[in-house]
């Protein structure tokens, strides 16, 4: 499965939640306000780092870039909307609203 | 029902009243039921709130759906699942929730059922689609 | 592969219609097929053509009716759309009012559905 | 005593809107002054006269225009409207658009301001 | 001063960043989703008891009935929108939305 | 500025760009800026990520506002505070922050202060009236 999560996990418990529910081989996609959780250096960051360990982490690039990131926590595969469609193609999907 | 049947799931994780979301998403669910799907319904998170007996609305001054959630078995949406630790962590128990329909032969009521995250997890992964209300 | 689109939010308020846009134009471009576009909730109000942005702004109600004018299917929910003030004289072309059973046929007939929202 | 309130939401959506309507109601039961209400945002959605909501629920576009009728003034964005397609040929009764300037006043002369959002 | 605060704490982070600007003598309301708040036996009642001791906290009445909350926590004083005018007119207001 | 000049502060806890409450918020300030009032800007929580540098909206398809920031000293906007824990919790810098101005005698870049809770609460309580956006 793919998970797309577009909150900020420091306002929302959305991607907490997410990774609650999450199996092994699905795939995470952080969109929106949810690429805030792509940041390095966050008192949030550990929550990624530790998903990554077992599942694929991605992160949508115009919106990591309209937030000004310019250092994505490693492991995270920054992609764009064309590979967010082939995530889709690959993957059902819940989004985390 | 037939196998190519499609298994379509709403998860609900949003509290009831604050925003329309949970009682939108409940005119979804009532419509899609006519149809030939296999439905089942999440309640996790805040939508947990929104399964919470004895909902009154009145000085908010907007209607109230708790009712509709009492014939939710009528319609034939039986699976209805609720997330367990979604309910302790906001101080709810078994009791506090609705009552979706009664049983047909018992007459003893149905509310729904408590699964914990792994169930919800593999539900999940069966589905065709999953929409989030 | 069949894709469906669902989107819960208002123009310009939130991101969603923009990244449902996006996502879309990206599928088209590779081939895809959309099954259908459905708003739902705030999401009603993208199709309005009473919208008029800042002119160096993008036109949110003009790109659906755009994606409407290639045949895909844009749909929206009438009874969240007649609660928030949303009726056929101030509809953009190539977007249709219609029943909750368009989105069922989306959910059912899309071997994907993405939902995008708050 | 003098008290402005400023509402984000669109009507229905969120409780915002009833939460101020409620607080309006209240502060105008205990004979407060209300120096404006003024819409921002989605909330800009919430004085459209095309909404028809179901018969057995409030009607929340009249609700503001009875309010208006009493004398409030209530203040639509104008920016915030043009963006959303709130024009004035879909007003109810009673309410203006206008500029943030307005909301600057109020904010300066209400002796109490309250936002209702999200 | 009055902080409203109209967020579910389970999902969003409102309530505690509203605790850490409060000052001595401030005054809490918790509103429509906020209201989760005062419920009893909850995963975040702690923050809520904690302030307790050193801040008024109130809720409000209808959206405490709307939810079917039956037992708020004890010091939570619910109230009624005449109420919330009240605390309005005896302070300056910062809404945690 | 006279005595009886009203305190109005803005508090900015959204981040940028995932709804516009920010942009919209901006365009409320640089109006208030022209009328008689004491104004200052608080970006505390997710809001520190509006005044982050080098956002680039290009991709996304919507128009940036950081050169907004860039004049908000020319605007007579100066009192603007940033909360330092939410910086800290959220990966942020003082070099990472957006320059709203230039000193009129050194020719120096002017960013927001960094301030801490209990100064913003200090000077929340000193307003006449607050506009969260």
């Amino acid at each position: 499965m793919l998970h797309t999560v577009n909150k900020s996990p420091f306002q929302n418990g959305a991607l907490e939640s997410c990774l609650r529910f999450i199996n092994e081989g699905d795939v995470i996609l952080l969109i929106e306000d949810g690429v805030f959780g792509a940041r390095t250096g966050t008192a949030k960051a550990a929550l990624i780092e530790n998903v990554l360990k077992t599942n694929k982490v991605y992160a949508l690039s115009a919106d990591v870039q309209a937030r000004g990131i310019t250092s994505v926590i490693d492991g995270i595969e920054v992609t764009d909307y064309a590979g967010f469609v082939d995530l889709v193609e690959q993957h059902s999907v819940h989004s985390w609203l | 029902m037939s196998d190519d049947v499609k298994k379509i799931m709403f998860t609900v994780r949003k509290g009831p009243h604050g925003t329309i979301y949970v009682y939108e998403g409940l005119e979804v669910k009532l419509i899609m039921a006519a149809y030939d799907a296999d439905i089942s319904v999440v309640f996790m998170d805040d939508g947990v709130y929104a399964l919470q007996q004895g909902q009154k609305t009145g000085d908010l001054g907007i209607k109230g759906f708790e009712a509709t959630y009492g014939v939710l078995v009528d319609y034939e949406i039986s699976k209805v699942y609720v997330d367990k630790k979604s309910m302790e962590d906001r101080g709810m128990t078994v009791e506090d929730l609705v009552v979706i329909g009664e049983d047909e032969d018992t007459e003893e009521d149905i509310r729904p059922t408590v699964v914990d995250a792994d169930q919800i997890a593999a539900m999940m992964a069966e589905q065709h689609n999953i929409l989030p209300f | 592969m069949k894709l469906a689109v669902l989107i819960y939010e208002g123009p310009y308020n939130h991101e969603a219609s923009d990244s449902a846009y996006n996502f879309v134009e990206a599928a088209l471009e590779k081939g895809h097929e959309i099954r259908g576009i459905f708003f739902y909730h705030d999401g009603v109000y993208n199709v309005t053509k009473l919208m008029d942005p800042p002119q160096d702004d993008r036109h949110i109600s003009k790109r659906w009716s755009e994606l409407g004018a290639k045949g895909i299917d844009i749909v929206v929910c009438i009874a969240a759309a007649k609660r928030r003030g949303i009726v056929d004289d101030v509809l953009v072309d190539n977007v249709r009012i219609s029943g909750l059973g368009q989105l069922t046929m989306m959910a059912i007939e899309a071997e994907r559905m993405v939902v995008f929202g708050d």
